[in-house]
Parts: structure tokens; sequence; C-alpha cells
């Protein structure tokens, strides 16, 4: 029956816990739909044929509707709608309420491509791995304008916003491949910023992660995927390269330890920074997040507070690329002992 | 001042007192304004701007003297207002805690520890930009 | 425009009816129309209170405030200019209404001053927020909902008072009298609901 | 005029009803010598009447030029969706045709045209009017859509815009396209739904003749006054989300900015607020004609009038607490989703009570199968199939999969297609005769209509299936495996052209070659049929009284009649 009606309806496979539970309503709900249109419009045309006018100039009187027939106007729609809506409400609060434990990934859109990002983990462009039987949430934001992910086999779908996070959570039932589509309007190419979801038995999922992690590139699932590129976080550091050469960040910085203008970025991670006010703090990540958008919170001793600001002009995927690029400039002294810069 | 104009309801003295009552409701507001009252100020400054709002229809704008279609239409528009405002708010007050704008750049709201830092490795997801 | 009405009336009461009732239907669209700003207004203060009461507090407010009192006196005006009309007191009608155009001209005087402050200060919307003292997130968005505030009842201003300065033809020709105060009643609403929507902006913007 | 020669011969059965012959009267009826029409001749007296028959027919042109430049887009869009390809323009040419295709055929023809063409015409004609309450404004209102069409028009000639007609930003700020001027040509069109609004709540309250109550009103009237409401109380918060979009694109002043903690869902609530209620601004009209159409030709008054009346006001008044189900996935809160999912049932159940009403009217009826009729036929099949998707997907959890894909299409497309311009051609095959003294073809009618119903079926079914397959809306390309039903849909949309060319065509011959209408060719009880056809530059000989309610049939038609 299941099958029966999916295929009726054309609707794609069921592979997440989410569809298989929607699906039912579907079906009644179009099931009604087509029954109510089917019987209003026929009995209309029944009537037209029953009722055709007779004679020349024939009356009629008018027919008041008895109570109980009113009510059954009333009443029965209304109980057929807000059914559909106590069961369509409890499922959708199943669907914005994730479990307490998932794997967590983010997910940035951007026109006109889907990046996919594992916490300790590889990120990917267009390609989405997820194990099987597992909850899984993407935590999801652009870096331009509107997008939406939708994965019609798993029933889900959500925006993605710039200037915040979403959340879509699934667990995905069937191993497989299936597509994924960007279903808010965006521009230009729309409607090919499509991405492909790959449901992996849980242990395969972990072998492939583990095998990223360690900077193996490496596909376990035989077949590779056409367009795929899984890249190693290393690839955040020639990213911070390049957008600090763009943003001209050199014109005041150095990597080689010497300064300039502005303190030198060599072993800058992890150091302490000695401020103008005589106040201290470990070059951690937020700090270093907080010089490039807010330079004159902490002026380093020794310079002056001339540094722009780069709020408004650094995507937030820039600023993590920056900090990691920072982090990544080690000089032969072991870190955090605080060289004069 | 005769009242002989069918329809010129109220009178200069009420007009007057009307305005004077306004005057007033001004300048309380003005100095409740200025004392930093806190959450109470935000209503207390509503309260005194509706009741001034109400001052100038009802009384400057006749509505106390009439009935039917004006009536029904300013009911109506004010309706509209106070759900459009209270269905805006039944959003944003309880989305998904992320999906506030306002929440970005506060790395700590986010659920899985500091989005930046989490250790040597660093992450390759997405970082938002602190404003 | 006395006694007379337009043919396809039954007759002048009818007709002074329908231009009341039209009048009060656009008021309530007017309404609805700066609905959406106080939305927007509500919505982000409740995002940003920091941002905005750094921005309320930066606002000159007694400049406010006298707009606001300038305000309340030519709806005053206006009222008795509506009132001495239906007494056939001409005169008396013209000059009210000349005050009250004079409060707005001053209304837009203060206004035009502020927003040259604003300017100069950088206390602007969107990417033209310079100013360098103010930090609260969100900053920029209380100076977009003000100038979108503010401009848009500027506007209505402006048209209020055209509409003020119209209703005072006849009054100067000596043609208003008992039962024929159409023109100045309807201009009178307009304006009075200019009053109106400043007196919610001025707390909202200024003080709290 | 000879009350006795009224048309009620025509309503004989044994007529064929395909021969084509416009029998629907006895001939020898004569073209009045004096109308509306030819009460001055020059362009001029066009363009400065203040008749509200003659405001009426300026409406008729350009909102129907509307209608054939947004279906021409919509050709273009169904060619270029005949494969995944490019066959006709490039992505960013397919994002300008559909939202030019939505922006014209929503804002230029679908919410003026109902109210202006046969609101404005029939409106006056059925209060007993000489006009509606403020013919200049009237005019003006005109003349305010010309000058939104116009900047509309100029935007579109230079580039038009690739934003959707949703307008979403911030894709809105950052995109080159030409938003700014169509955005101000949405603006400006605004006041003229506004005064069109103002002006028939005002003629409603003060302009009804002698005897006729509100519980009188012809169910038309109750319509437009449901639908100005909206147009009143919905439209300026459109303006304004308008005005704060366009302003965002000219000074970089994004008062929706997510970089500068904006929110661009904010953006939607504003727009929404105003755009669902805009969709009942497209069909309560609609469903006013069809209450008129179904007593006109049902020759039986109304099944439960007062049902009827009331959920009109229901509709208008609910339809302003539902707009967040169309934000039910854009991150919007789950308590939100839950408040719109419930409100939004009753919309539902307000137009089920008027869709049990219109069939309850037919029961017992004497019904004369003419090409109105057709029309209500279709229409009551498509307004409840897409009126109950549109159920389905407000319901929350089914909306997750059927948001922005070619389910949504296909559910508007069935309500406004389907239902409103169903409703539209009934509606201008029934007053045709009214406004320009002419019948059309009568068999030619039914041949457009069974070719127009047909078309829609292909067209818009095949888009149900696409969306339930996945297939995501505003798409220039899409994967293989949708290819075979875009065939059929763009198949479909091929027959429709040809059915609404044949309409046009048969139109535009009978106004000239028509068989003379005489007053009242139907014999309807409706009270716009009181005066000749056309009518009276003022309408009417003499102010007619109202005794009853209209389209009462228990009595003869000719008692119903004086000039
Ligand atoms: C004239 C236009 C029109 C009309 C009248 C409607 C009517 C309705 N619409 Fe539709 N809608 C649109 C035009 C319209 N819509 C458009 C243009 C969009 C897309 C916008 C965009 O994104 O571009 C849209 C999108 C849209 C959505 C968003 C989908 C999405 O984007 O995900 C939703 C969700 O709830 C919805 C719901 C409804 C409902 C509940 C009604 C109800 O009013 C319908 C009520 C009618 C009935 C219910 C039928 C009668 C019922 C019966 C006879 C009862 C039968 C008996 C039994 C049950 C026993 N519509
Ligand atoms: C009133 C509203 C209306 C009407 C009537 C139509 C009519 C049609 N629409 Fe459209 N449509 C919309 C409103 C409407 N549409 C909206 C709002 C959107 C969303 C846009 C967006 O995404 O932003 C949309 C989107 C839309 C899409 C989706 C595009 C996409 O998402 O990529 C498609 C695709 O097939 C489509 C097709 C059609 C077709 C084939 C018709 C056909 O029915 C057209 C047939 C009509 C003609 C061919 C005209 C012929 C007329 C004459 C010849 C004059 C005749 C004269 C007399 C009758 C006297 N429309
Ligand atoms: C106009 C010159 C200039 C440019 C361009 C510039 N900076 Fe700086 N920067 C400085 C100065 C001067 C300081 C030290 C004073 C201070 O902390 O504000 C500094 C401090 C810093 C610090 C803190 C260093 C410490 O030792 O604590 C970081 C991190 C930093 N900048 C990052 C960047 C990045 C990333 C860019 C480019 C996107 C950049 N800067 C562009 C001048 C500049
Ligand atoms: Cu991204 Cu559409
Ligand atoms: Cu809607």
């Amino acid at each position: 029956m299941n099958d029966f009606m999916r295929n009726l309806l054309f609707l794609p496979e069921q592979a997440s816990t989410f569809a298989h539970r929607v699906d039912r309503l579907h079906y009644v709900v179009i099931g009604t739909t087509v029954l109510a249109a089917l019987g209003v419009g026929t009995a209309g045309l029944a009537f037209f044929w029953r009722y055709r006018i007779r004679t020349h100039g024939q009356l009629t009187q008018d027919v008041k509707a008895p109570l109980w027939l009113e009510a059954l106007i009333v009443g029965v729609p209304l109980t057929v709608f807000l059914a559909w809506f106590a069961v369509g409400f409890s499922d959708f609060v199943f669907f914005t309420s994730p479990p307490k434990k998932t794997t967590d990934i983010y997910v940035e859109g951007k026109q006109w491509m889907w990046k996919f990002a594992y916490p300790e983990g590889p990120n990917a462009i267009g390609t989405l791995r997820v194990p099987a039987g597992r909850p899984v949430r993407l935590l999801m934001t652009s870096r331009d304008v509107i997008h939406s992910v939708f994965i019609p086999a798993f029933r889900t779908k959500m925006d993605v916003v710039p200037g915040r996070y979403t959340q879509l959570w699934f667990e995905a039932t069937e191993v497989g491949r299936y597509p994924l589509f960007c279903t808010e309007y965006c521009g230009m190419s729309h409607s090919m910023m499509a991405g492909e979801v790959v449901v992996m038995p849980p242990a395969e999922f972990d072998r492939w992660f583990e095998a990223q992690k360690a900077g193996r590139p490496a596909v376990q699932d035989g077949t590779p995927v056409v367009g795929e590129r899984v890249s190693l976080p290393a690839d955040l550091v020639h990213e911070g390269q390049r957008v600090s050469a763009q943003l001209g960040c050199f014109k005041c910085h150095t990597v080689n330890g010497e300064p300039h203008l502005g303190p030198t970025w060599l072993d800058l991670y992890g150091r302490v920074s000695k401020f103008q006010d005589g106040t201290e703090r470990v070059a951690d990540e937020a700090y270093l997040t907080e010089s490039m958008m807010d330079p004159s919170a902490h002026v380093v001793a020794g310079f002056a507070n001339m540094m722009p600001t780069y709020r408004g002009r650094l995507q937030g995927p820039e600023a993590a690329a920056l900090v990691e690029y920072i982090k990544s400039l080690r000089s032969a002294r072991a870190p955090g002992e605080g060289a004069a810069p | 001042m005769t009242d002989h104009a069918p329809h010129a309801h109220g009178s200069p003295l009420r007009y007057l007192l009307v305005f004077l009552g306004l005057l007033v409701l001004t300048v309380v507001t003005y100095v409740t304004g200025k004392m930093h009252l806190g959450g109470w100020a935000l209503p207390l400054a509503l309260v005194i701007a509706s009741t001034k709002a109400g001052l100038v229809l009802a009384f400057f704008m006749h509505l106390w003297d009439t009935r039917g279609a004006p009536l029904v239409a300013m009911a109506v528009s004010l309706l509209f207002i106070v759900t459009l405002l209270a269905l805006v708010f039944g959003d944003v007050a309880f989305r998904f805690p992320l999906a506030r704008p306002d929440r970005m750049g506060n790395y700590e709201a986010l659920p899985v520890g500091a989005l930046l830092g989490d250790g040597p490795d660093g992450h390759a997801h997405p970082v938002p930009a602190k404003r | 425009m006395a006694e007379t009405h337009a043919h396809h009336f039954p007759d002048a009461g009818v007709q002074r009816h329908a231009s009341l009732l039209g009048m009060w239907l656009f008021l309530s669209t007017e309404v609805l129309l700066f609905a959406g700003l106080f939305v927007a207004y509500g919505y982000y203060r409740f995002l940003f209170p920091g941002a905005f009461a750094e921005g309320s507090r930066a606002m000159h407010t007694w400049l406010g405030l006298a707009n606001t009192v300038v305000l309340i006196a030519s709806s005053f005006a206006v009222a008795l200019a509506h009132h001495a009309a239906g007494a056939g007191r001409n005169r008396t009608t013209f000059w009210l209404l000349v005050a009250a155009l004079a409060a707005g001209v001053f209304f837009l005087g203060v206004k035009a001053v502020e927003y040259v402050e604003h300017f100069r200060a950088g206390e602007l919307p969107g990417k033209w927020f310079t100013h360098p003292g103010m930090k609260a997130p969100g900053i920029s968005l209380f100076y977009a909902v003000y100038f979108l505030a503010t401009g848009l009842h500027a506007l209505h201003v402006v048209v209020g008072m055209s509409l003020l300065a119209w209703a005072a033809v006849p009054a100067w020709k000596r043609r208003y009298g008992p039962g024929n105060v159409g023109l100045v009643e309807n201009a009178g609403l307009y304006w009075h609901l200019v009053d109106l929507v400043w007196i919610f902006l001025f707390p909202l913007l200024y003080l709290v | 005029m000879r009350p006795s020669e009224t048309g009620t011969g025509s309503l004989q059965p044994d007529e064929s009803v395909l021969t084509g012959a416009p029998s629907l009267h006895p001939s020898g009826e004569i073209f009045p010598a004096a109308h509306y029409l030819n009460a001055g001749t020059r362009l001029r007296s066009w363009l400065v009447t203040v008749d509200h028959k003659r405001i009426a027919v300026l409406y008729l042109v350009s909102t129907l030029t509307a209608l054939f430049l947004g279906g021409l887009f919509a050709m273009a869009v169904r060619v270029e969706l005949v494969g995944p390809e490019p066959n006709l323009v490039d992505a960013v040419g397919y994002n300008r045709l559909f939202t030019l295709h939505g922006v014209v055929m929503v804002f230029f023809f679908m919410i003026p045209a109902i109210p202006g063409i046969f609101g404005n015409f029939m409106l006056p004609l059925m209060l007993g009017a000489k006009d509606v309450a403020f013919p200049r404004l009237n005019l003006l209102s005109w003349y305010v859509y010309v000058v939104g069409a116009a900047f509309t028009l100029w935007a579109m000639l230079y580039g038009g815009a690739d934003t959707g007609w949703t307008f979403y930003t911030p894709y809105s700020t950052i995109t080159p396209t030409k938003v700014t001027p169509i955005l101000l040509g949405i603006f400006v069109t605004g006041f003229s739904s506004i005064l069109t609004g103002l002006n028939f709540i005002v003629t409603i309250h003060t302009l009804r003749g002698p005897g006729l109550t509100w519980m009188r009103l012809p169910l038309f009237a109750w319509a437009l006054y449901g639908t100005s409401i909206i147009q009143l109380l919905a439209t300026p918060v459109l303006g304004l989300v308008v005005l704060a979009a366009a302003l965002g694109h000219i000074f970089a002043f994004d008062l929706f900015d997510p970089a500068r903690g904006g929110d661009p869902v904010l953006f939607q609530h504003l727009f929404w607020f105003y755009s669902h209620p805009a969709v009942y601004i497209m069909v309560l009209p609609a469903f006013g004609v069809v209450s008129e159409t179904v007593q006109a030709f049902g020759r039986k008054i109304i099944f439960g009038y007062r049902a009827v009346a009331l959920a009109t006001a229901g509709i208008a008044f609910v339809g302003f607490f539902v707009w967040g189900h169309h934000m039910f996935v854009s991150s919007q809160s789950t308590f939100d989703a839950g408040a719109f999912g419930v409100l939004t049932m009753l919309v539902g159940v307000f137009t089920a009570i008027k869709v049990f009403n219109w069939v309850g009217t037919l029961y017992k009826g004497a019904i004369v199968w003419r090409t109105p009729l057709l029309y209500v036929c279709g229409f009551l099949y498509f307004v409840v199939f897409g009126g109950m998707t549109g159920v389905a997907v407000a319901t929350v959890s089914l909306d997750v999969h059927w948001h922005d894909t070619y389910f949504v299409v296909a559910h508007f497309h069935f309500i406004m297609v389907g239902a409103t311009l169903m409703a539209f051609l009934a509606g201008l095959h029934y007053w045709f005769p009214k406004m320009f003294g002419r019948t059309y073809p009568e068999g030619w009618g039914m041949v457009a209509g069974a070719l127009i119903i047909l078309g829609f079926n292909a067209t818009f079914v095949p888009q149900f299936l696409l969306g339930n397959m996945g297939m995501p809306r505003r798409y220039y390309t899409y994967a293989e495996q949708f290819r075979t039903l875009n065939v059929a849909s763009t198949f479909g949309a091929t027959l429709l052209l040809f059915g609404f060319l044949l309409v046009g065509l048969y139109l535009l011959l009978s106004l000239r070659g028509g068989k003379v209408a005489g007053p009242n060719p139907w014999g309807s009880k409706g009270f716009e049929w009181l005066t000749q056809s056309p009518p009276l530059e003022h309408n009417f000989r003499t102010q007619p009284t109202f005794h009853g309610p209209p389209h009462d049939y228990s009595t003869p038609v000719e008692e119903n009649l004086h000039g």
C-alpha cells in the first residue's frame, strides 16, 4: 500500500525516519483532496443535468438549509482540517526538535555551492556524507543570500539564512545517494546549486571520517562522486593567506617575525599580547577575531591605534580562515613563550 | 460660541482642556523618560502615548461623538497592528536561538562549544563574523 | 461647494457622510502604513536593546520635546479652526490654519537641524554609519528605523501642510459656514493623524 | 425600453448549445440609441471621463493587456522548460521571465482586474446609483495604475528584475537588475488599489438605492466590500516594505541587512502580511462573480445568502492572521508555525461554506447551460482542488517537503488560473452583453471554454506531481527525471494559449459583429440588468427602488424590470 501510493503520487523513496512518518498523512491529505474536488465538482455537474431548465420561464423557490446541514457544512471541513493540523503539527514538532545527541555538521551555502564541514574533520563541497541510523544535525548559514537545503528523499527542507544559524536534523534510514537541491531562489545559478547526500553504513562512515582526519585522502565507498572534492583543514590556511593578501594585511603585518607597522603574525597564536593600558591577554582565537573586527578595543603596546576595522568587510568564513592561517605561522621555537614581537 | 454648527462637536473649552492634558502628559513622559526606569520605561511610555493618542482621536478627531464605520475602521486597524506585532514577536522570541540575528558573534551561545579554538586542530566550519 | 452636491449623491448630507467616511478609511490605511515601521522598531529593539538605548541617548531630546509641543499645539489650533469654520468665523479659521502651518514649518526646520547633526556625526543607517563612539551591535539598525520613521513622518507633515494650505483658501474667501466645513474637517483629520504618529515616535525614539 | 421584450424567450431548453448561433435572445432587439459608449466619442472624452462604466472599460483594456503580457511571459517560461537544456533564454533571462510573469499577473492583472472592470461597471448599477461615491478619485486610481504600470514597463524594457515576485532580501538588495523601478511601480499601483477599495466601501455605505438594505445587497457587492477592506488595510504594509526594499537598493540603507544584524525574515513577515491577504484580494471578487453567475444561470436565488455574505467577511478578516504559512521553513519559530497553521485552517472552512452554498444553489434550480456556467463548472472542481491543496500545504509537516517546489506552483495556479481566471472568464461572458450591448457566439464560447479547461488540467496537474518528485520552483534547468512531466505541462500551456486567443478573437469580433443583445439577454434578475444594455450615461432613467433580494426567481423576470 505504501509503495503503491508513493508511486501513484510520484514521491521519491523514503530514506529518513521523518519521510516514513509524514508520508502517511500525505496520502490521506491528497486522497481527501482528490475526493472532495471530484465530489463537489461532480455534484455540480449532476445538478446541471438533473435540474436543467425544462419549461420556458420556469420559476424556482428559495431552498432553506436545515440546521443539521448547516452544522455539517461547517463541521465536516473544520474537523477534517483540524485533524490534519493536529497530526501535521505534531510531526512538525518532531521535525524541529533534534534529539539530544546528534552528529553535527556545519553547512554553508553561498552562490552557488554547498560546503559541508565536520567538526574536527574534513570539509567538502557539494557532497554531504552522513551515517545511516544516527541522528544528524545540520547547522547552516549562508555567506550571501538566502538558500535552502532540500533533500526530497528525506522530505526535509530548511532555509539557510545569512547572519544566523538554522538547524535541520534527520536520521537517514537507507544507505544510498540522494539529490540535494537549493530551493530558495538565490540568483542566476539557483537551479544548479545542487548537491548530493551520501548515506553510508555507520562503520564505513567512521572509517572514512578517521581517514579524512588523519589527512589521508580516501574515498571509502568505491565509486567516486562526480564533482566531489574532499578537502583538508589545511585548505583553510591557504585560503587565509589568500585573504590576507587580498585585504592588504601585509601592508602592516609580516609573517617572518619582524615587526612592521603592526606586530608580526609569526608565533602570534598563543603568545601573550601586552596592551597600551597595561593589561594583557593570551592571543587565542577569540582575541584574533576581535583584533580584526574591533582593533581599537585592545591596542598592542608599542603600536599606533591605526589598524582599520574589518567588521563588515570580512565574511565569517574568511575570518575563520585568517585565524587558521595565523595559527599556522609557527617558528621553531616552542609556542606560547610570549616572545617579543 | 454658539453651537449651531450641526457637527462641530465639542466646544473650544473642551479642546483647551484636551490640549492642556496633552501638554501635561508630554511633560510626564519626558520626565519619566529621563528617570531610567529600566524595564518599566517602555510600557509606561506606551501607556502615556496611547492615552495621548486616545485623547486626540476622541476629541480632536471627534471619534467620541462618532458611531459606526470610522470607529470600526480604527478598531480593526488597531487589532491588525496588535496581531502583526504579536505574531512577529511570537516568531523572534521563540525561534531556534541561533537563528536570531543578535546571536551571531555570541560564541558562547553555540551548542558545540566555542566555534573557534576547541583544540589544536581547529575546525573548518564557517565562523560567524563578530558584529 | 456651499449647499450644492454632486449629482450622484441624493443630497448634501450623504455627500458629507461619504467624504468623512472616505477620510477615515484613508486614515486607517495610513495607520497601517506606520504599523509596519512600528513592528520593525519593536522587533529590532527586542533584538538589540543596547543599540536602541544608546541611540536614543544620543538624541537631542529637547528638540524632540519642542517638536512634540509644537505639533500638539498645532493640532489644537486646527481643532479650533474646524470649530470656527463651523461657526462661520472665517477670519479666525484662516489665522488658526496659518498658525498650524507655521508650526509645521517650525517642526520641519527642527527636524532638518537634527538631520544635519546626524549627518555630521555619522549617525546614519547601514554602511553609512561612521560614528566612532557608538559600538552597540545593531546600532546602525536603530538609525535605519529612525530615518525611515521620521522621514516618512516628515513626508506626511509636508502633505498635511499642503492640505491645511488648501483648506485655508475657502477660509480666506469666507466660504465656510454651518454645514459646510468638509475641507477643513478632512484636512484637520489628516493633520491630527500626523500628530498622532509623532506622539508615538517621540517617546520611542527619543526617550526609552 | 419594453420590459416585455426581454430575452426570456432565449432560455428554452431545447436550444442546441453547440450550434454556434447566438440564439440567446429573440432577434429584432434594437441597439439603444443613446448609451454610455456613444456619449462622446473623442479620445479626450475617454481620457477625462469620470463615468464609472468608461473607467471600467479603460481597466478592461489595460488589465487584458497585462494578462496578454503575463501570458506571453508564461509561455516563454514553459518553452524554456520543455527540456533541461537552454532552449530560449539563458539563466538570467529565465529568472527575469518568471519574475515579470508573477509581477505582471499579480499586480497588474489579477488584483486590479475584477474590481477594476466588473466592480467599477456593475457596483453602481447593482446599487441603483448613478456612479461611485468619488468619480474623480476613481479616474485618478486608473491613472495611478497606469503610472505604476509604466514604471514597471520601463524597467522591463531596460532589463527587468530577477528576484521573483516576492522580492526577498538580501537577494533583492544585491541583484544588479532593475529592482527599484519595479518596486516603485508596485508601490504606486498599490495606491490605485487603495483608492479603488476606499471608493467601493464608501459607495456601498452611502449610495445604496431606496430599499436596498445590507441583506439585499448583491453578493458581488459583498465580495467587493470584503476585498476593499483588505485592499485598504493590507496594501499600506506592502507599500512600506516595498519602499524599504527600494531604499535599501538605492541608498544601501537596508533595513533587513543581515551583515548589520538586520533580519531578512522580518521582510518576509511584512511582505506576507500583505501578500497573503492579497490572494484574497484576487479571489474574493472572483467568488462574487461566481455567486452572481450561479444564480443567474441556475435561475435560483442563492442557497444561504447570509452564510455566503458572512463567509466573505470571515475570509477577509481571518485572512489577515495566516501570513506565516508561507514561512514554515524560513527559521520561523515552531510556536508561530502552530499558530499560523491553526488559523489557516479556519480560512479553509469559510471558503468551504461558500463552495457548498454554490452547489446548493444549483439544487432544484432551472439551470441554463451557457458558457459562463461551463467556466463555473471548471471553477468548482479547481477551487476545491486548489483550495484543498492550499490547506494541504498549510499542514505544517507536509509543507516541509512541498515548500518552494512545483507543488506550490500548481496550488496557486489552480486557484489563480483554475478558479480566479475561470471566474473572470465567466464574468466576462456573462456581462459582455451588459457592457457592450452585443452577445458573443455561444458555440465558440463553449469550444474555447472546453479547450481552456482541458489545457489547464494538462498544464498544472503534472506540476503537482513534479512537486511531489521534488522539483524546486524557479528552476531554469532541472534533473533528467523531471523531463516528461515538464513536456506535458508545456503541451497543456499551448492548449491554454490557443483557448485564450480564441476567446480574445471572438470577443473582439463580437464587439461590432455580435447580435444585439437587448437589455437582458439572460433573463437575469440581478439588479444590474434593470437598465438597458449598454447602459445610459447616467445609468437609469428613473431611480430604481428595491423590493426584494436580487436573483429572486420565484416570480417571472418581467416583474423585476423597469427602465
Ligand atoms: C488567489 C490566490 C490564492 C488563494 C485563494 C489561496 C488560498 C489558500 N492558500 Fe495559497 N498561495 C497562493 C495563492 C492563493 N492561495 C500563492 C500565489 C502562493 C505562492 C506564493 C509564492 O510563494 O510565490 C500560495 C502559497 C500558499 C502556501 C505556502 C506554500 C509554500 O510556499 O510552502 C500556503 C500554505 O499554507 C497556502 C495555503 C492556502 C490556503 C489554506 C488557502 C485557502 O484559502 C483555501 C481555501 C479553500 C478551500 C479549503 C476549498 C474549499 C473546501 C471545500 C469545498 C471543503 C471540502 C470538504 C471536505 C474537507 C470534506 N498557499
Ligand atoms: C494571476 C496570476 C497568474 C496567472 C494567470 C498565471 C498563468 C500561467 N502561469 Fe504562472 N505564476 C504566477 C501567477 C500566474 N500565472 C505567479 C505569481 C508565479 C510565481 C512567480 C515567481 O516565482 O516569482 C508564477 C509562476 C509560474 C511558473 C513557475 C516558474 C518557476 O518557478 O520557474 C510557471 C511554470 O510553468 C507558470 C506558468 C503559467 C502558465 C502556463 C500560465 C497560463 O495559465 C497562462 C495562460 C495565459 C495566456 C497564454 C495569456 C493569453 C491571453 C490572451 C491571449 C488575451 C486574451 C484576451 C481575452 C481573454 C479577452 N507560472
Ligand atoms: C594600516 C595597517 C594595518 C593593516 C592593513 C592591518 N593591520 Fe592588524 N594591526 C595593525 C597595528 C598597528 C596593530 C597593533 C595595534 C592594535 O592592536 O590595534 C595590529 C594588530 C593586529 C593583531 C593583534 C596582534 C597582537 O600582537 O596582538 C591582529 C591579529 C591583526 N592586527 C590582524 C590583522 C589582519 C588579519 C589584517 C588584514 C585583514 C590586518 N591586521 C590588517 C595595523 C594593521
Ligand atoms: Cu541557493 Cu537557490
Ligand atoms: Cu497565503
